[in-house]
């Protein structure tokens, strides 16, 4: 326990979320939170947002033509996503929920291979040790363990990699994030818990979850630091997170980061989001998307142009084609390899079920 | 008018909380959304947010507050989401709504109806098509029901909400579209019963909740092939009926167990074995099992793959008869 | 969510834990805790910490001798639990760890009864609607969510009683706990969460159980008042206490408090404390003896004399000597009991198991 | 120089740490205290605060950090600090440890042993007597060990650390006192192996952990009266030795499993349901089960009744041979 009980208010969150940019472009500077980014690093984030937001379509779109069983779209939480997961480094590990195409495009997961736990061919498709990023975690906050533990290691080993774990403002009530952040405090382990407040867990609204002042306030809990920031503010995520996961990186332990944003489209593919939320709040909502808002940034400061525009529309255009296409073209799969990856060593395992089954292909009886 | 299974439990729930003002039905989404399948829709337009209201996102919490809300004298009903996802409140459900009434040598009676849709066959990401019935009925303490039909939908979700013991009720995701003409309210036998579902002579087929009707399935098709096949539903899966297996096992002499669960450790063990403790003399062959691998849950267009179906029990009632 | 902010701070502890009562007795008035306690209350408090510390030496004699499976002894921590639960109306509700032997006799909770626990005559043998006192709670923390339960029950019902549930400084880190005063904070419920800090979950100290700055910081992160107070001084944790729960009586909602205390005796009679911690410790430790502190108090206010020593002391001696009685007295139980309460309706059930054991009890074959 | 399981156990800790240094040790009370059963005395002084350490009081989190750990690479063996304490854990290790491994295709390795002391008879409080057994052995993607003598504690533990598949350890806490002669180091058959521990003609006792020995009790009591007993111990629950359980019926017609979890979907239902799946035409009576009963553990006064001992288990014996 810190004993210095007068210190510890510094573990708050400020009145305010960090904000850097409004939804006009116009940049306030922080000193704060200063920037580190070239106008290559600028220009690649607004890209990194683009393409995740025709992926996203993309994949609404497949799963309406039945390619996909169900999607959860990260639409409006771009910023959140793409900042968070740029202000790693690729040695650092991240540990996704469902919804983070944003973060995965950032790692250049394959989103084919991403999107395959939604089709069903399999229950994962990527490596997760080929971009360090994590399977996606169904189970709500159970994912945040696995970050906390992955950091222990790292820390144990000596090796200053930092993880990043993203969970949803309804995973704050889990207890297994509870129990993250307790054993993140303890060892202080280098793990950033990033919480992408988008206002809903399906249909349950902010505050039928918490009656915190603010998320972020769970943070002086564990002897962390809680910070906020707006989410749909691309800079200011950059710069909060950025700052968090160097600090974590340097041994000063972990940190909780509130992202305020919202989920413009329904919770999964199969929600009737009409149910609980309203029109006006959507639109309302739309003021701050978070792509239109670096757009004119960019414009501002001359980096953005018909040119960049054509580039990257094209390259969303591309990428939304090649994930298309790898859907459409994937295999279903092989029904023997149920068998193959319960067990390292399935010695004294399946005895005749494994039979059965191939039996069964083979259109032969049992 | 047809019914579905959905719609006969969420008429149970609608007409028990008339029934009895202590009666509360909170979970995730159950409120101003209905449920993700609609089971709870209109309950909160009709009795209010006080009786049917959303929690924050934690099964654990849901279920020890359910506790609670039952010691202070409720009658809780909880949602879990799905399957997967009772597994954070494990704890809960298994060290204290199994064991506080007992404990208390019968001064806490804790009447909990814990709702948990389940089972697979609906093309789910992973975690939303579990069968955990095993890991309630090994846990002393706990009544587990499950319906076949829409008709026990209805009416055994009433008898678990009236029921003074905690009923884990398990309902099959896949059968909630399942149709009825049967007309709501209707009481059909008490949970503890088996039901004979169709009378046959050379075998007998014992399955419960989505099975049941892949099990009716089948043995119309065993019917063009010249076998008569009895169905048997357990609908309660703890207790089991036993006297009521070993009747149809005295007829038929021969028994095929039938669950999507994995077969290690699954129901299909426990009736076996009570089949061959108890009427060892009457089986012609050994029980079988026709279940799911003993693998994790599979992606959605695996499933077909994996789930016990007309084609693998009709193999099995074949082997069963070549004893 | 409070979405003011800055008046959230309200939310945390003080600096330094509410303290009225100095180890020698001398007593310093706090205009924000006033006592509403006359003459005849602060000796009840008095006695009722003797008498708790002398039927806690019996229990350890007991399970020294044999009559008890294993005891937990509350020793040092009479002041945080007798204050804490004299701070109740009758009707409010307790809910227990499994070391609460004060706050059981506080109730009236027949010590007896109460030990057949430990003594294993059977998982517990008091009513506890009787005493409004619920079953003792081993597994950590979990009775956290039935005390909040509780209370939604109470406030659905519009009975303005409080429950107050008992836990460890161990016990925060579980999950239970955490969702308990997420479901608090939402639902507004008259809960008090009171947390005895003896410093040690068995041999596991504060520090490697969490890196919050306090316990009671943990409180904001659920919207809910985070208390301090020396567990030690009985009048600081009743003042304390008393206003949590009468703000939860009267709609507030829920509250928590960290008393800090110490264990003086092993975690429980199985436990080797030497191998964790020093004499030393335990020496300093002992300087802040509750009940030495309350009677130099009561002496400086002219409330103690030799004639109260007699008498508090022969009632102490007598509770105990019933004690020691009923629990050699208490038959170890009829077996056929174990099936008598799994189930209100036991159809179906225990088919030829009861039989097996009753033919087994008559000496003949199954 | 005799060493009990709970040595032998110890000793396998120390020298798996001291063979790879990859390998951690961590839970409730493990450091400093050495275990409430000083099962891990002396690891923290011989290798650190860093490969064995004491954790915050939470379940889940153990489990989950630990399979955060094996994922970045280390060999974590976990602490349950009992049986019922591991409910909390439920959802990390039924949703995560046994899953993720097939989830990602075989990328994720997660070699993480998880220690659980377990069963009854040593007159403990509620939730101290637990034998969960059957929830894990249902579960697929977990391995479940649990030894029934001290040279088996040594070498299958030995073992599970040097699995690279998840492996619950089940240690029968009543028995970390029972003694052997053998030396240390030691390698026993593999686990997968079940083993025949006395050779009978009559009939098989099939037993596992806590209830080897009272089944060599028995067998021993059993020959006084001319009874010539087997008893098989199992050893792996998951996977069951199928075929060496098979062979023993085939010699002896006879078998009854014993354990002390609860009858209904205990590990007896499974091997009484393999046996006559496969051997059906060697069973010359059923196969019978002495176990707990279907309640809750009871209070240590009481636990004398309702565990199996001697006497019930010749009961069954008279049983089985009345056939
Ligand atoms: C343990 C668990 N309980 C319930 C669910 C069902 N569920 C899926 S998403 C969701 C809401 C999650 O909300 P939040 O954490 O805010 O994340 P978001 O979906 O908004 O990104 C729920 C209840 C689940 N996946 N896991
Ligand atoms: C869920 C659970 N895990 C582990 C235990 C074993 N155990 C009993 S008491 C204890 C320490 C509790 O410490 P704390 O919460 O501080 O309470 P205290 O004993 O100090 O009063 C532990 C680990 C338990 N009873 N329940
Ligand atoms: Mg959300
Ligand atoms: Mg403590």
């Amino acid at each position: 326990m810190n004993s210095n009980v007068s210190e510890a208010i510094a573990l708050l969150p400020p009145n305010e979320p960090v904000h850097l940019l409004d939804p006009d472009g116009t940049y306030h500077e922080d000193p704060e939170h200063p920037l580190d980014l070239d106008e290559a690093q600028l220009r690649e984030l607004y890209r990194l947002m683009v393409v995740t937001r025709k992926v996203d379509r993309e994949a609404i779109n497949l799963q309406r033509q039945g390619q996909l069983g169900v999607y959860a779209s990260c639409m409006g939480q771009e910023a959140a996503q793409v900042a968070s997961a740029y202000a790693l480094k690729t040695e650092d590990w991240i540990f996704p929920s469902y919804r983070e195409l944003g973060a995965a495009l950032v790692r250049n997961v394959d989103a084919v291979g991403l999107l395959q736990l939604y089709r069903g061919t399999w229950l994962s498709d990527h490596n997760p040790y080929e971009h360090n990023f994590a399977l996606m975690a169904i189970p709500i906050g159970t994912q945040a363990l696995h970050a906390t533990g992955f950091a222990m290691g790292a820390r144990f080993d000596d090796n200053p990699l930092v993880s990043m774990v993203y969970f949803g403002d309804g995973g704050t009530s889990e207890g297994d994030p509870h129990e993250a952040m307790t054993f993140a405090g303890v060892f202080k382990s280098p793990v950033v818990f990033f919480v992408q407040n988008n206002q809903y867990a399906i249909s349950v609204p902010l505050d039928r979850q918490t009656a915190a002042p603010t998320l972020a306030h769970k943070a002086i809990g564990y002897g962390i630091p809680g910070y906020r920031c707006d989410g749909n503010d691309v800079l200011a995520t950059y710069a909060v997170t950025r700052r968090a996961v160097e600090r974590a990186r340097s041994g000063e332990g972990p940190a909780f980061i509130e992202a305020l944003t919202y989920r413009m489209e329904a919770h999964t593919t199969s929600d009737d989001p009409t149910r609980y939320r309203t029109q006006e709040e959507l639109d309302e909502a739309a003021k701050t998307d978070p792509i239109a808002r670096m757009r004119n940034f960019l414009t501002q400061r001359d980096l953005y142009d018909d040119a960049l525009e054509n580039e990257i529309e094209q390259q969303a255009k591309d990428t939304a084609t090649t994930v298309r296409a790898g859907i459409y073209d994937a295999p279903h799969g092989d029904p023997m390899e149920l068998f193959d990856h319960v067990y390292v060593d399935p010695t004294g395992y399946f005895e005749g079920q494994r039979e059965l089954l191939a039996a069964e292909l083979e259109g032969g009886d049992a | 008018m047809a019914t579905t299974m959905g719609q006969a439990i969420n008429a149970a729930l609608m007409d028990a909380m008339e029934a009895d003002p202590k009666v509360l039905m909170f979970g995730e989404d159950v409120g101003q959304l209905g449920g993700v399948f609609r089971v709870t829709d209109g309950l909160q337009a009709k009795f209010g947010d006080k009786r049917c209201f959303d929690t924050p996102l934690a099964e654990s919490g849901i279920m020890g507050t359910a506790i609670g809300l039952a010691m202070y004298g409720w009658r809780p009903i909880a949602e879990m989401q799905f399957d997967g996802f009772s597994y954070p409140a494990f704890e809960q459900i298994v060290s204290h709504l199994a064991k506080m009434p007992n404990r208390s040598r019968g001064t806490v009676k804790l009447p909990v109806t814990v709702r948990i849709p389940y089972g697979g066959g609906i093309g789910a990401v992973e975690h939303h098509s579990e069968s955990p019935e095993a890991y309630w009925a090994h846990t002393a303490g706990l009544k587990v029901m499950t319906p076949g039909t829409p008709e026990d939908g209805y009416s055994m979700m009433r008898e678990a909400i009236r029921s003074d013991d905690p009923v884990i009720f398990l309902e099959p995701k896949r059968r909630y579209w399942m149709k009825s003409d049967a007309d709501l309210p209707i009481e059909t036998e008490p949970a503890h019963k088996a039901v004979v579902r169709r009378e046959g002579t050379d075998v007998t087929l014992i399955a419960y909740g989505p099975m049941v009707r892949t099990a009716m399935e089948t043995a119309e098709a065993a019917e063009d092939e010249g076998i008569s096949v009895e169905v048997l539903d357990l609908r309660s899966l703890s207790p089991l009926d036993t006297p009521t297996m070993i009747e149809c096992l005295k007829r038929t002499g021969r028994a095929i167990v039938i669950h999507e669960a994995a077969m290690t450790l699954g129901m299909g063990a426990e009736v076996a074995t009570r089949l061959q403790e108890r009427a060892f003399y009457h089986l012609e062959a050994p029980v079988l099992r026709v279940t799911g691998f003993d693998t994790p849950y599979p992606p959605a267009k695996l499933e077909e793959f994996w789930l016990p179906d007309v084609d693998r029990i009709l193999d099995a009632i074949e082997r069963s008869l070549s004893y």
